[in-house]
């Protein structure tokens, strides 16, 4: 028997490919690897530290910071959260305007998945396509609420800034140029063989596994399980909107793709309802005192965002400081599955589950 | 003795570079304009000193030795992979009279001495003493024995069908008959994908796999070590270009009877075509994995280029095809 | 499409008559609530063990609390909430002796409190509330010897069957620690908050990470950040802070080391 | 096979397109009107009501004002105002709250220099910062244009 020497591969914080400053301790038997440990908190800013010395309003810009692809849900959770608490019902256009703006960025969230998750097994240009179409949907919130990536755009009680004039109109044509843009990127890799054969039966993922670990979005959804917190805990206006939950059966690699793609298909269609139904006239903003004092209570809410389930649990003692604040980041829970998923596997797949799973390390880290 | 025996290498040496310094340039265009960039356009008008002003860059680096790496070893390993890729261009026959060494067996020539760059890379990824450069290094080394197989076996058919090994024959054949690329049409896909796999380009990619092992063998390279690498890896896209032009693409006959076209001109352009094929392919597929890409190599390729074999050996024979054969 | 979305959709179509059946079953139990919660309104505000005393048959009360029961941070027990909806409950005193209507959820949360008492025994239940401004979400308070077996009674008992584990979080109230976990069924589509509490210096609490993986990070999270020990976890270090960190940060009495960063 | 050669076709395609990328740091990008730049200062305007300060999230607004030169006037002016940009986020919750509008957002984003103490800037430097100033200040208040139209 020939014997061969287990060799401890450290990938990362710097490596190319953790998408951030996730570092890997793996242990790797020629190209299998036997073992692998994830080390986070290199990104740590203590987000939750910091809440319970800021009012309410002030964390918003914070939670920009954590999930710095999807801001417009993390905006959304902590306001969502308060308002709760406060028992503020948001004035209609308020809520169109957050659905939209949350919408689009699901898209630009998933837009940059997509790209990354190809970079990752080694093709370019899709990465570069996805880009560029996410810059649109950048461009549109920089005219929204003068910022690209970190909005600050809802505040308790509403939003910020109302619909700039053809506003609508832009999104409206953004669409249509997104589903277009759609059918380039299913050209591009559906059918092709290298992409299939490098995602199909990769990271199969269990639905047991998936619940057990508390996975969230795609992740769960490309197990089977159809669960999603827009149609099943239903928060805002989503029960307005028609749309489809995409699942996905096998619960590997290739699911991901499918369901994330099919997502922005979904997303886009609310986007496009949204646009269709959207109030004429109307506050954006609910009545609200000046100072926000949260009366005394807990409440945690979960909403979808683009990675899965974004809890935001809030311990308030009646100031105007929540007293506790603690999100939940579903990229801390799905990265949490990782040393199981790739146990066994090659270090070539290591990089495509990883980028499977889709995180952030801002939110991983909080 | 000849001046042309000490100058001609030394313009070929220049040319050699000055490809390199382009083809680099053009990669970055290319794949810039598929992915709707303009590519580098800073350095000189059009950007055409950008690679002049990266290798200049790399030149007056510091030159950085890992303490725990195998000096002596680790110095080597550049120059080796380089020698035999500039090694090769010595057979190849750009016309009919530019060339430098008309040997009988220069195919087999080629073919042998190109191998001797992987125990560069090798060495380089083992002296380096960087888990990732090791990976890379062992990765290149499978991926070069196995796709050294098919790459031979494609081009017996083209050995058959042309009686010989001298490249410069193998034109002639190809000018009486047809390009070989109809005739042996599936060696030529076997040559050309296996030929992609001895480049290391995309989707081949695996021995440098940014994406993977940061950038595998050479991951400890710096500075001019590192433009070593570069030039060889440009080198040999230069060679296989040629020799792909030769084999299957009539090297500098002119098509369609359009001879007011000079011969080099021809070669340039049928050159260039596999050079743009091969960047227009990074820019657009994902990288293979390694078990796939040996799979795909014994269980694929290797059964097709020696049916392919058998196919010419067959057709060779038939009467109102042997013309072609 | 594929067998497992119909298992999930056959699972969804069976689980919601159940919980019909569940609501059916405390009917004849509502009128009673009602009535003693409407009862215990008109009576003092102040924590009721002598309550308990009194009528120790009640489901609605507390269990005998050992220490006294902290105040504060947690919306009253069932019935005394106050309403949520008002930014300053200390300017409208009037509301608080308006009777709320009770809570849907009511008869759900008794049901589950009556599951784990059977099961696991009196005490384990310190204390049960609807959380109104949350959507009416069941809370429970465990006791921490019992956590445990409550956390697998509420995995594994159909009535339960909180398969997901959504949040998990300590909170440090100053006077004691918790551990607040949200968890949600997907099959009955119902959400329930189990809390634990634990002393502040010697904190401990068993883990649940056998129960739900999803612990497993989430409580090294709250170690790392609020110092509570959890009992049979598989590895039980620092996460988000460097290894040699002194402190725990999100402890209310943690001094920062610099206050600008 | 047939999918690696329409991915192919995708790509060749995209090479005629028009190119998408700026040239930036040789033409000036044009931001929207309400994009958060940095801030513009207008002393006059400041009524030394300390709420931007208060409301920062990071602390970067420090103030001090002085009692009114005009012994006939009442209130404050404004003496120092200093904004570290070193930690400012550029979040325009101190627009959002400054009720004279003294403090507001412009459309200048290059704050790049060559030391950090050159991103401490004073009364003087924000008040100069007058270019590209936003025009649509007054947020949460419906605008006609946010209609369909």
């Amino acid at each position: 028997m020939l014997r061969t020497e287990e060799m401890i591969l450290n990938v990362g914080p710097q490596h190319p490919s953790t998408h951030g400053v996730l570092r890997l301790v793996v242990k790797i038997d020629g190209e299998v690897i036997q073992e692998a440990e994830p080390v986070i908190g290199y990104l740590h800013r203590g987000t939750e530290k910091l809440a319970e010395d800021l009012t309410y309003t002030q964390i918003i810009p914070y939670t920009d910071r954590m999930d710095y692809l999807s801001a417009m849900t993390n905006n959304y959770a902590i306001c969502h959260a308060t308002e709760k608490l406060m028992g503020i019902e948001i004035p209609e256009r308020a809520e169109f305007l957050r659905v939209i703006v949350m919408e689009l960025n699901r898209v630009a969230s998933h837009l940059v998945w997509l790209g990354t998750a190809l970079l990752d097994i080694g093709a370019m240009s899709p990465f570069l396509y996805c880009f560029r179409d996410r810059e649109k949907i950048l461009d549109l919130f920089n005219e929204l609420c003068g910022a690209r990536i970190t909005y600050n755009y809802m505040r308790v009680g509403g939003v910020k800034w109302d619909a700039p004039i053809g506003w609508l109109d832009k999104i409206k044509n953004f669409v249509e140029y997104m589903r277009e843009k759609m059918k380039e990127y299913h050209g591009l890799i559906m059918g092709n063989e290298i992409f299939l054969q490098r995602t199909k039966g990769i990271g199969i993922v269990s639905h047991e596994t998936a619940l057990s670990y508390g996975l969230s979005g795609a992740n769960l959804r490309c197990t089977g399980v159809k669960w999603d917190l827009r149609k099943h805990q239903p928060y805002s206006i989503y029960d307005r909107f028609k749309f489809e939950v995409p699942v996905g059966t096998r619960g590997d690699l290739y699911d991901k793709y499918v369901c994330r793609m099919q997502e922005i298909n979904e997303a886009l269609q609310i986007v496009d309802q949204a646009v269709e139904q959207f109030p004429e006239g109307g506050a954006i903003m609910a009545k609200v005192p000046r100072v926000l004092r949260v009366p005394e209570g807990e409440v945690y809410v979960g909403i979808e965002s683009p990675r899965g389930e974004l809890g935001c649990h809030i311990v308030s003692k009646g100031k105007d400081k929540p007293w506790r604040l603690k999100f939940r980041r579903p990229s801390f829970y799905n990265l949490q599955i990782l040393p199981t998923m790739l146990k066994g596997q090659n270090i070539a797949n290591l990089v495509a589950i990883l980028g499977g799973i889709d995180i952030v390390l801002g939110e991983v880290d909080g | 003795m000849d001046i042309w025996v000490i100058l001609g290498p030394v313009i070929m040496l220049f040319l050699v570079l000055g490809f390199v310094t382009y083809a680099i340039l053009f990669e970055r265009k290319v794949i810039g304009w598929i992915q709707n960039r303009v590519g580098p356009t800073q350095v000189g008008p059009w950007g055409l000193l950008q690679t002049v002003a990266d290798v200049l860059k790399l030149l007056i680096k510091e030159d950085i030795i890992p303490r725990k790496a195998d000096v002596g070893l680790f110095k080597l390993a550049p120059v080796l992979a380089f020698i035999p890729a500039f090694a090769v261009i010595a057979v190849i026959p750009f016309t009919e009279s530019i060339k430098f060494a008309d040997i009988a067996v220069g195919l087999l020539y080629y073919m042998s001495i190109s191998s001797i760059t992987i125990i560069g890379v090798l060495l380089g990824g083992w002296a380096s003493n960087n888990k990732y450069s090791l990976l890379g290094g062992m990765r290149s080394a499978a991926q070069m024995v196995s796709y050294e197989i098919p790459l031979v076996l494609s081009v017996v058919g083209v050995i058959m069908s042309a009686g010989s090994l001298n490249l410069t024959e193998i034109v002639h054949a190809q000018q009486t008959g047809a390009w070989f690329i109809f005739p042996q049409f599936l060696g030529f896909i076997v040559f050309l994908i296996a030929s992609i796999a001895e480049l290391n380009r995309t989707p081949f990619d695996l021995p440098e796999a940014e994406s993977e092992l940061v950038a595998g063998y050479h991951t400890e390279y710096t500075g001019f070590r590192f433009a070593f690498f570069m030039l060889t890896e440009y080198t040999y896209i230069f060679g296989m270009a040629s020799l792909i032009t030769i084999l299957y693409l009539g090297g500098w006959d002119a098509p369609f009877g359009l001879t007011f076209i000079p011969p080099l001109i021809w070669f340039i352009l049928k050159f260039s075509l596999f050079v743009f094929f091969l960047f227009w392919l990074r820019a657009t597929m994902p990288r293979i994995r390694g078990d796939q890409l040996m799979e795909f190599a014994w269980k694929g390729l290797l059964p097709l280029a020696i049916f392919n074999i058998f196919l010419t050996a067959i057709l060779k024979e038939v009467s109102f095809l042997s013309h072609y054969f | 499409m594929s067998e497992q979305e119909k298992n999930a959709s056959q699972e969804e179509k069976t689980g919601l008559p159940e919980v019909d059946q569940v609501g059916k079953n405390s009917v004849a139990n509502e009128g009673v609530d009602k009535r003693q919660a409407e009862k215990k309104l008109d009576k003092d505000q102040d924590d009721s063990p002598k309550e308990n005393k009194k009528e120790p048959s009640s489901e609605q009360v507390s269990n005998v609390d050992p220490k006294p029961t902290p105040k504060g941070p947690q919306p009253s027990v069932t019935g005394k909430s106050k309403p949520a909806a008002t930014p300053r409950p200390r300017s409208k005193p009037k509301e608080e002796k308006e009777p709320l209507p009770p809570s849907p959820e009511e008869p759900i949360l008794n049901q589950y409190v009556k599951i784990i008492r059977e099961k696991i025994g009196n005490e384990a239940v310190e204390e049960f509330f609807i959380n109104r401004a949350n959507d009416h979400l069941p809370t429970l308070i465990i006791k921490k010897e019992a956590w445990e077996q409550v956390a697998k009674l509420a995995r594994d008992h159909p009535d339960f069957s909180f398969n997901y584990m959504q949040s998990c979080s300590g909170v440090d109230y100053e006077t004691h620690m918790e551990v607040v976990i949200h968890l949600c069924s997907l099959r009955r589509r119902k959400r329930v908050c189990f809390r634990v509490r634990t002393d502040r210096d010697r904190a401990k609490v068993p883990s649940l990470s056998h129960i739900w993986e999803a612990a497993n990070w989430n409580e090294r999270e709250i170690y790392d950040l609020l110092g509570i020990q959890f009992e049979n976890h598989p590895k039980l270090e620092r996460i988000l802070m460097p290894d040699h960190w002194v402190g725990h940060p999100l402890r209310k009495d943690y001094v920062p080391l610099d206050k600008e960063v | 096979m047939f999918g690696l050669l329409k991915g192919l076709g995708i790509t060749l395609k995209n090479m005629a397109k028009p190119k998408v990328t700026y040239k930036y740091p040789h033409e000036p990008l044009k931001m929207p009107d309400r994009f958060r730049g940095i801030q513009h200062f207008d002393p006059e305007k400041c009524i030394v009501c300390n709420q931007c300060a208060r409301i920062c999230p990071t602390d970067c607004i420090s103030l001090t004002g002085k009692k009114h030169p005009d012994p006939g006037k009442k209130g404050k002016i404004i003496d120092t105002y200093d904004i570290n940009f070193e930690i400012c986020i550029l979040c325009d919750l101190c627009t959002e709250v400054c009720p004279t509008e003294a403090i507001i957002m412009t459309n200048n984003f290059e704050l790049a220099t060559y030391s950090r103490d050159q991103l401490f800037k004073n009364i003087d430097w924000l008040h100069e910062n007058d270019q590209n100033i936003r025009q649509d200040n007054v947020s949460m208040k419906p605008k006609p244009g946010g209609s369909k139209a």
